[in-house]
C-alpha cells in the first residue's frame, strides 16, 4: 500500500507542526499556491509503521550477504554512522565561518591528506559527490590541461570496452569524443589496439584497475607509455581501490588523475543509491585544475580555498562542500583501519575473491579469465549453463534471492556473456562463502532438474518478477489520486 | 580493525582451496616493480572507543551557535523519526535497487518520493534525486539543451545563488553553452523578465529562481510566458519549501506552466552538515521525460499481476546507453530521498504549510525588530520568503565577527558577490527560532554596530 | 541460527576492543577464571546481521496493529527516545553531585509534579520499576501505616478474582494473606461480599479501575466507603489510567494509593519485555512512607530526598533512581501533551474502544458485558464459538497472527471463558480498526467452513505453534556447545 | 499532540457506529460527582521542536564531565551498533513476547542472553532478567529462603554494596527475613568468612560480592565453603564484567560451586543515565531452576519440528500462579537484555576480557600515580578489580567538590556509609580513560588536597 492510500484528509501530525501563528499576507495573491500538494495526510505511527514495514522489504548488508560486483557492498560501521551524526555536525550551516568549526573541517583535512597518501598522488579534492562526477571533474582537469597548453584539437577519450558506463557518459558530458578499445582474450586492454587509436586528438584515456572484468591490467605501464607518447594524460578509475590498497599507488604508477569511491572503498553507506562520494586525486601537474573548494591549513587553523586562489580551477561541482556528512563517515573509516588496516583490506577482499572463485569452478561454474587470479572480483559466465538448461544468469541470480543472498551483478561488463560479477569483500566470512557457493551450487543442479523452477524465481519475496516492458511503454512514475 | 572476520584457521583452508601459498601469493600479477613500500603517512588505527572521543571533542569544541543563515541551506527541525527510520541497515546499506523484487522497500519509498515532488512542483515527473541543488539547475540546462536542439544559449538571473551559478557553469561549460546573466533590478531586487532581449530568441532556457537568492519573490508568470514567448524552455530552481506557499512551476505562466524545476530538497528533514549531503531534485512536464536524467521508477505488476516498483527508462542512462546517456550520473543521494519522503510524509501538505508560513513569519518578525536600530534596513520592498537581504551601516564581515563572539551566526555576507549592494546581509530565521532568538539576535547585531 | 552457531574461535572484533595493555599479575592465582565464558566470536557485520535478522521476526507497534489488552501498546514517540540519548544524560552517574545535573533532575521532578496533578494525589514516588514494584511500595506503605498505628492485626489485603496477577502476587511478596472477592455477572466488584469480606484483619484492597474487564468499576464509591469504614486502605492499580486521564483522579475519589506504569500510560517503550516505571502517587496519609529517593527542589536546586530526611519510608527498592531513563521518555511525552493533550488521551482511546466493540459486535462477536460502555479496552467471549466449531480464542488469536494484526491479550480476565481482552489505544485510526475488525470477520468465517485451518494457524511466521509442554517438561535454558 | 490520528469525518462515523451522542457520552458511566474538572496545574503542550530544545539546553547545561565513579555503575565505552540495533522499533516497541511465534526475535535474544549469563557465571539456568543489581540480591535471597524452607536468616557482608544493603532489606523485610550483617576486616577489608559463627547454622543463605564494595577481591571459595558447611546456600553478588577476569561462582569452593548468582549487567552496554534502567541478572543452578522469578524462555520445536522459542516454566509466575508465585515480577528490563546480548556479542569472551583487564589496568595505573600525592593511600593493600578505596587527608566530600570545578567527578565519598573509614574515596578508572586523562585527576586531586 501507498503512503497516499493511508492518508485521510484532516489527519495530521501537531506536534510536528510549529506553534507560530501564520502571517502571510505580506505574499501577493498572484504569487501564492491555491491546491494544496498532494502529500500524505498521516499520523505519525502511520508514517513510522508504513517506513518500517517498508524498510523490510529489502535486501542490505545488515540483512543479507551482498555480493554485488564492482560496488563493494562491505560492512558499514555503525560508528561512522554514530559519529557523522553527532548534533554538532549536523548543525554546521556550510556558510558559517570557519572558525566555528575547526573539528569539521580537521576531519576533512585529515582526510583530504590520507586519500593523497593512498592514492599516491600529489593533492586531493574532496568535492565530487560520487564516482561520475569525479569521473567528469577528472576529464574536465585534463580539458583543462590540454586548453591551458593551447592544445585544442585533443577532444577524445580512449575509453576500454570493459569500462563502467559512467566513463564514457562522462567523458560526454565534458565535451568528448569517445573512442573504444577492445579487451582481449585474457581480459587486458588490447594494446595493438590501443596503440592505432591514439594520436594528436588523445586528451587521455580512462582506466579501471583492476579491470571491471575483476583481473588486475596487465599492460598498466605499457599502457600509460602509449598514452603519454601521444601527448594524453591517464585517468584512473579507482572504484575498485578496495583491491589495491597499500599494494600499489595509482600516483606511483604514473597516473595523472584518480577518483575514489568512498562509498565503496571507504565503507560509506550506499543508502539504496547514495549519496556517495568522489574524492578525485592529481599529479602534480594536475593540482592547479582541481574542483575547489579545497582545505587549507595555515597557522593551525583550516580554511577553504576557493576560486579565488585557485584561478585555474575547474570551478566547482557543487553548492558547498560536497557530500560533507559521507566524507566524516569516510574519516572514521580511515582512522578506525589506520596504517595497518588499510593494507589488510586489499589482502582480504582479495582472498575472499579467489577463495570464492576456487570453490565456484568446484562446482562447475569456472571464472571466465581461468588463467588470472582474482583481484577482489571475478566474473563467471552463465553461458554453458543457458545453452545446456535455457537457464539464465538473469534466472540464476533471481534463485539466490529465494536464498537468502543478494545477486551478484549481471550483465556487467557486458562484453562477457550471460555474467556475473561476484564481489564478496573482505568483511565477509569464509563460513558465508562457503554458503554461498552452497546456494549456487543448488541452483545449478535445480536448473538441471527443473529449469522451469529456477526461471520462474524468486518464488519468496514480496513480488515475483516485474514487468519491467510494461513500466517502461507506459510509465507509472506519480501517484496522483 | 579493517572488520575482517577471518580466523587463522579460516585463511589456512582458504589458501588451501585457492592453491596458493599465502595471501601475499595472490598479488603475483602485480608487476614488481609497481608495489608500493607501504602507506607510512597515514596515522596508526584507533578503535571505537578512541575514534569516538576524538570526534565528540572535535563536535564539542565546534559547537552550536543560533544560526541566522540561509542562503541555499536552511535549518529546520527535523522530527525525531525521520533519521531513526532512514538509518535502518535495511535502508542504510542497501545498494540502487538493481535487483527490483529483494529492494520493494527502496523502489515504493521513491516511486512515493517521485509522486510527493512532481505535486509539490506542479510537474509531471521525478527523478529519484541528482546530488545537490547546484547540479539539478545544471542538468535543468542540460536537459534543456539537450530538448531544443541547436540552441545553446541559456539565460540565468544573476539574482540566482552565485554558487549555484558558478557550480552551473564548471558542468556545462565544456560542452559549449552560453549562460548569459539576467540583471536584478536595484530597486526590486527582482528580474525583469519583460526586458528579455530579442536577441535572446536563439535561447533553450530561461532559469527562474523563485524565490531567488535574496529571498525575493519574482514575477515567475511574466518570466515563464517570456520565456515560452521567445521560445525558450522555463526552468525553475526553488526551495521546494518555499512551494507550500507559492504557486508551483508547472502552473506558471498564462501556458503550461515550467517546463522543468530543479532546486535543493535539503530543507525537508536533511541535517545542514557542514554542506552536503543534500537532496538535489529534478522534475518536468510529460514531454521532456526522456531529458530526464538518473534513476526513476515505475509502478508495474510482477508475473502474477501484483503491483510492484521497479527502475524504469533505463534506456536513458549511462550504464545502458554509455557515452549516449543522458547524463553521467549513477550513484545519486538515495538515503536523502527516504529521509525526505519520511519528513513529507510526517508533516504533511499542512505541516508542510505551517513550516513554511513560521518560517516566513519569524523573519518577518526579525525585520521588524531590526527596523529599531539605525542605519539597518531591508534593501528590497517587495515580498519575499523566508529570507531578506539587509542594508547595514559598516561592513558585514566585521559584524558578522563580532556576532559570533555572542554565540550567534548572523547571516550570510553578500558584498562579496554582490559588491554592488554594498554593506549588505542576507539572513533568514526559520521556525526553530523564539521569539526571545530574534530579540537576542537584534540585540547583537545592535552591539556589533555600536562597538 | 544462534549466534552461537555463527561463532568461529578467534574471531575478532579488534575494533572494540580497549588498546590498552594488561595488567592483572596483582589477581592471585586461585581467584581467576580459567576456562573463557562461551561468549560467540564473531564479526562486528555477523552481530548486526543477526540481530538486525532476528529483529524482523518480531511484531511491535512500529510494524503492526498491537491490540494487547492491559498493555496499552500505543505509539512510542521517537522524539523521547532521541531526547532521552542525549550524550549528557546518557553519560550521568548516578551518584554524581546534584549540582552537575541540575538538567536531568529538573526533568524528573516535573514529572514527579504532573504525575501528582494527573492523579490527584498529594505526594509522587518515581523510583518503582515496573508496575509490580509499584504495587509492592502500595502494599508496603500500607502496611508501614498500619505498624506505625501498632495496629499489626491487618495481616490481609482484599483482591478482587479479576485482579491482574501482580495483585496478589504483590501482597504476598509483602507478606500479606490475599482474600479474594467475587464480579458480578455486569462485571463490579461483588459488593455484599466485599461487605462480608472486610473486617479488623483487613489491611487494604487493591482495585483495577476501569477493571480488567474494559468497565468502569460501578461501586467505586461504595468500595471504599465499605474498606475505609473497616479501617483498610484503598489502592488503585493505575495500569488503565489511560482511559480516565483528565476525566476523574484516583486522589479526588478517596484512594490512599496508586501505581502507574509509565510504559503503558505514558507511551514508554516496552521493549520486549520492559523496562518499565512504576510510579506511586499517595494521599496525605500516606506521604511519610514514600520510597526514597523523592525529589527535592530548594532555593532553585533540585536534590534527592534520602532515607535521613524520610525515616518513615519504606524504604529503597533499587540501588540508584529507578529506571530514570524511562521517566526522562514519560517526561518527553507528558510535556508533549501538556494539559490539553492528556484528556484527549482518554476521549479518543475510550472512542476507540467502543467503535471496535460496536463493529465486532456486527460481525457476531458482541461484548461480554453487553450492557457496559467499554472503557479503554473491553472483552469478548469466544465460547459460543468454541462451542460451536472448536475452534478456541488461543485459534482465532493465532490466526490473527497470520492475517497480519498481534493478538490482542487472550485467556485474561480468568473469569471469562475462552476470552479476548482488547485494547486498540487512542494512536490508532478508525482504518485500522476496520481492517481488525475485517480480519476478525474473515476468521470467524473460516472457523466455521474450515475449522481445521483456524487451528493450525499460524501459517506465515517463521515458526508454527510451539510445543510448549515440551518447553516445560525438558527446559532447554541454555546454549552449551 | 496526543498522537491521535482521528479527524472529524472519523469521530462522527463512530459515534455513529457506537450510536452515541458524542465522545463525552462515551464516560457516562462514570458517576458525575467522581468528574474532574481538568488538569489545570499541567502546563500547556509542547511540540516536537520545543520540547526537543528545552530538552538540548538542559543536557548541555549539565556537560560531561571526566567521571571516575562507580561504586556499583560503570562507564565503559558503548559500540554504536548495540544502541542503533536494540534502537529499532522491532524490539523497541514489542511487548513480553506472549505470542512466541510473532515474537522469535525477542524470544531468541533472550535464550542467547540466558545462555551467555549462565556461562559467565557457570551456573545452569539464567531468566530473562529482573529490574536492577539490587532487586536482584532481594530476588536471590528470597529463592535461597524459599528453598530453604523454614530458615529465615541471611548472611549478608558489610562489604555489599551499602544501596543493595538498604534495597534488600525494603524489599524482604515484609517477609520476616532476618538480615545479619558480616563485618569486613579493618586491614584487608575482606569478610572473614571462616569466622561465621556456629549460631549462623540456621541461615538460609551466605551472600558474597565479588569484588565488594571496595573493589576488593573475597576469597570466594572459603566463602562458599563456610556457607555450604553451615547448611546454607551460597549466593554470588558480582559485577558480571569481573567474571571475565575472576573464577565464575558456578565453580567457588570446592563443592558445587555458589547456588545462586546476582547483579547488575549495566556494564554491558548500558548506559549510565542517571541510574536507570539498568539490568539485573540472576542465574542458579539447577535444583534451584523452579524457585527463579521472572521470564524465562526455552528452546523447543514447533509443528514441524522446527526448532523455536518460547516463554516457559510460567506455573512460577504471577500470571499463572498469582498469590502463590515466586515473586511478583512481570515487565523487566527487556530491552537492556537486548542491548547487553548485543553487546556481549560484538565483544565475545576475548574482547570482554580485555575490557576488564583493561579498566583494571588503568585503576593500577591510578594508584601508581596517587601514590606520589601526601597522605593519600589506598585503604586496603590486598588484591583489587578496577575499584579501590583510597584514604585522603581531609574530607572527601570537599575534595570532590574542588574536582568538580575541574570537569572532575573524583569518586565516591565513603565517609557516609562508612564512617570508621575516615575520610575515603572510592574511586574507579575504567578502559575509557587514557594515561592523560589520569595524569589530570591526579593533578586535580593534589589541587584539591593543597588549596
Ligand atoms: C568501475 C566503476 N566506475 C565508476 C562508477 C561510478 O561511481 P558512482 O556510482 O559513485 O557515480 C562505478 C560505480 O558504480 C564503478 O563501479
Ligand atoms: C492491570 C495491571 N496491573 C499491573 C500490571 C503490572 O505492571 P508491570 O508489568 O509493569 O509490573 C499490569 C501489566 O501487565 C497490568 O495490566
Amino acid at each position: 500500500m501507498l503512503i497516499f492510500e493511508l492518508s485521510r484528509p484532516g489527519r495530521r501530525s501537531a506536534q510536528l507542526a510549529p506553534a507560530i501563528r501564520e502571517n502571510t499576507d505580506d505574499i501577493p495573491e498572484r504569487a501564492r499556491r491555491v491546491q494544496p500538494p498532494l502529500l500524505p495526510e498521516v499520523s505519525e505511527l502511520d508514517a513510522v509503521r508504513h517506513y518500517t514495514r517498508l524498510s523490510q522489504r529489502n535486501f542490505s548488508i545488515d540483512t543479507q550477504f551482498y555480493p554485488l560486483g564492482s560496488c563493494t557492498m562491505k560492512y558499514n560501521p555503525r560508528a561512522a554512522h554514530a559519529l557523522a551524526m553527532l548534533p554538532e555536525f549536523l548543525a554546521r550551516h556550510p556558510l558559517a565561518p570557519e572558525a566555528t568549526g575547526q573539528g569539521f573541517l580537521a576531519c576533512l583535512h585529515e582526510l583530504q591528506e590520507m586519500l593523497a597518501e593512498i592514492t599516491g598522488m600529489a593533492a586531493v579534492s574532496l568535492t565530487p559527490m560520487a564516482g561520475a562526477q569525479g569521473e567528469f571533474a577528472g576529464v574536465a582537469m585534463i580539458r583543462a590541461y590540454h586548453g591551458a597548453r593551447g592544445d585544442h584539437a585533443r577532444n577524445e577519450i580512449i575509453v576500454p570496452d570493459a569500462a563502467h558506463g559512467t566513463n564514457p557518459a562522462s567523458a560526454t558530458v565534458c565535451g568528448f569524443k569517445v573512442r573504444e578499445v577492445p579487451t582481449t582474450a585474457e581480459g587486458n586492454v588490447d594494446l595493438g589496439a590501443l596503440a592505432a587509436a591514439v594520436g594528436p586528438q588523445t586528451a587521455g584515456l580512462m582506466l579501471t584497475n583492476p579491470s571491471t572484468l575483476g583481473v588486475f591490467e596487465a599492460g598498466i605501464v605499457e599502457i600509460q607509455r602509449i598514452v603519454h607518447a601521444a601527448g594524453g594524460l591517464t585517468y584512473y578509475d579507482g572504484a575498485n581501490l578496495n583491491a589495491i590498497l597499500g599494494k600499489v599507488r595509482p600516483g606511483d604508477m604514473g597516473f595523472d588523475a584518480i577518483h575514489m569511491n568512498l562509498h565503496k572503498t571507504f565503507s560509506t553507506p550506499h543508502g539504496g543509491g547514495g549519496p556517495g562520494a568522489g574524492a578525485v586525486g592529481v599529479s602534480e601537474r594536475l593540482a592547479a585544475y582541481l574542483p575547489v573548494p579545497l582545505l587549507g591549513r595555515e597557522g593551525g587553523l583550516y580554511r577553504w580555498i576557493g576560486e579565488r586562489e585557485r584561478p585555474q580551477s575547474i570551478g566547482r561541482l557543487s553548492a558547498f562542500m560536497g557530500n560533507a556528512g559521507v566524507l566524516l563517515r569516510a574519516w572514521v573509516y580511515a582512522r578506525m583501519l589506520g596504517r595497518e588496516g588499510m593494507a589488510r583490506v586489499a589482502d582480504f577482499s582479495t582472498l575472499n575473491a579467489n577463495y570464492l572463485m576456487a570453490r565456484l569452478a568446484r562446482i562447475g561454474l569456472p571464472p571466465f579469465f581461468p588463467a588470472r587470479r582474482a583481484s577482489h572480483e571475478f566474473v563467471v559466465s552463465l553461458k554453458p549453463l543457458k545453452d545446456e538448461t535455457g537457464v539464465s544468469a538473469m534466472d540464476v541470480a533471481k534463485c539466490l534471492l529465494d536464498k537468502g543472498f543478494h545477486a551478484p551483478t549481471t550483465y556487467f561488463p557486458a562484453l562477457v556473456p550471460e555474467c556475473l560479477l561476484i564481489e564478496p569483500t573482505e568483511t565477509e566470512s569464509k563460513q558465508t562463502l562457503d554458503a554461498f557457493a552452497d546456494a549456487l551450487a543448488e541452483i545449478l543442479d535445480l536448473a538441471r532438474r527443473d529449469p522451469q523452477r529456477v526461471k520462474g524465481s524468486p518464488w519468496t519475496l514480496p513480488v515475483r518478477r516485474l514487468d519491467d516492458v510494461r513500466a517502461a511503454r507506459e510509465p507509472d512514475l506519480a501517484w496522483n489520486g | 580493525m579493517s572488520f575482517i572476520p577471518h580466523t587463522a584457521a579460516d585463511v589456512g583452508a582458504m589458501l588451501c582451496e585457492i592453491g596458493a601459498e599465502s595471501i601475499e601469493a595472490l598479488f603475483d600479477e602485480i608487476p614488481a616493480g609497481l608495489r608500493c613500500a607501504g602507506l607510512e603517512r597515514l596515522p596508526a588505527a584507533m578503535n571505537e572507543a578512541e575514534v569516538t572521543r576524538l570526534m565528540q571533542s572535535r563536535a564539542r569544541a565546534d559547537g552550536l551557535a543560533l544560526n541566522f543563515i540561509g542562503a541555499g541551506a536552511y535549518e529546520h527541525h527535523i522530527p525525531a523519526a525521520v533519521w531513526q527510520i532512514a538509518g535502518r541497515g535495511e535502508f542504510y546499506t542497501s545498494y540502487t535497487p538493481y535487483q527490483a523484487e529483494a529492494s520493494q522497500g527502496t523502489l515504493q519509498l521513491l516511486y512515493e518520493f517521485q509522486s510527493m515532488m512532481a505535486s509539490l512542483t506542479g510537474m509531471d515527473a521525478s527523478n529519484a534525486s541528482v546530488y545537490d541543488g547546484a547540479s539539478a539547475a545544471a542538468e535543468a540546462i542540460l536537459m534543456a539543451v539537450r530538448a531544443k536542439r541547436g540552441a545553446r544559449r541559456v539565460l540565468i538571473p544573476a539574482a540566482l545563488h552565485p554558487l549555484y551559478r558558478r557550480t552551473v557553469r564548471s558542468i556545462v561549460a565544456a560542452q559549449g553553452i552560453e549562460l548569459v546573466e539576467l540583471p536584478w533590478e536595484a530597486a526590486s531586487g527582482t528580474t525583469n523578465w519583460k526586458a528579455i532581449a530579442a536577441g535572446a530568441q536563439e535561447a533553450a532556457a530561461v532559469v527562474v529562481a523563485q524565490p531567488n537568492f535574496f529571498g525575493v519573490i519574482e514575477d515567475a508568470d511574466a518570466a515563464t510566458d517570456r520565456a515560452h514567448e521567445i521560445g525558450a524552455l522555463a526552468i525553475a530552481a526553488c526551495n521546494p519549501l518555499a512551494l507550500a506557499l507559492l504557486a508551483p512551476p508547472g502552473r506558471w505562466g498564462s501556458g503550461a506552466g515550467a517546463d522543468i524545476c530543479c532546486g535543493d530538497a535539503q530543507p525537508f528533514g536533511i541535517p545542514l552538515s557542514g554542506g552536503g549531503p543534500y537532496l538535489g531534485y529534478l522534475t518536468c512536464k510529460q514531454p521532456l521525460l526522456r531529458q530526464l536524467p538518473g534513476r526513476i521508477v515505475g509502478r508495474t505488476v510482477d508475473l502474477d499481476g501484483k503491483t510492484g516498483y521497479t527502475l524504469t527508462l533505463q534506456a536513458r542512462e549511462q550504464h545502458i546507453r554509455r557515452a549516449k546517456a543522458t547524463s553521467n550520473i549513477c550513484t545519486n543521494q538515495g538515503l536523502m530521498t527516504a529521509a525526505a519522503t519520511i519528513h513529507l510524509a510526517l508533516v504533511g501538505a499542512e505541516g508542510l504549510h505551517r513550516i513554511a508560513a513560521a518560517s516566513h513569519a519569524r523573519t518577518r518578525e526579525l525585520c521588524a525588530r531590526l527596523a529599531a536600530i539605525p542605519g539597518v534596513r531591508p534593501l528590497f520592498p517587495g515580498p519575499f520568503f523566508h529570507e531578506r537581504a539587509i542594508g547595514l551601516p559598516r561592513p558585514a564581515a566585521g559584524v558578522l565577527e563580532r556576532m559570533v563572539r555572542n554565540g550567534i551566526l548572523g547571516g550570510h555576507d553578500l558584498s562579496q558577490d554582490y559588491p554592488e549592494l554594498g554593506h549588505a546581509l542576507l539572513v533568514c530565521a526559520t521556525e526553530t527560532k523564539t521569539g526571545a532568538d530574534l530579540d537576542r539576535y537584534a540585540e547583537a547585531l545592535a552591539e556589533a554596530l555600536s562597538c
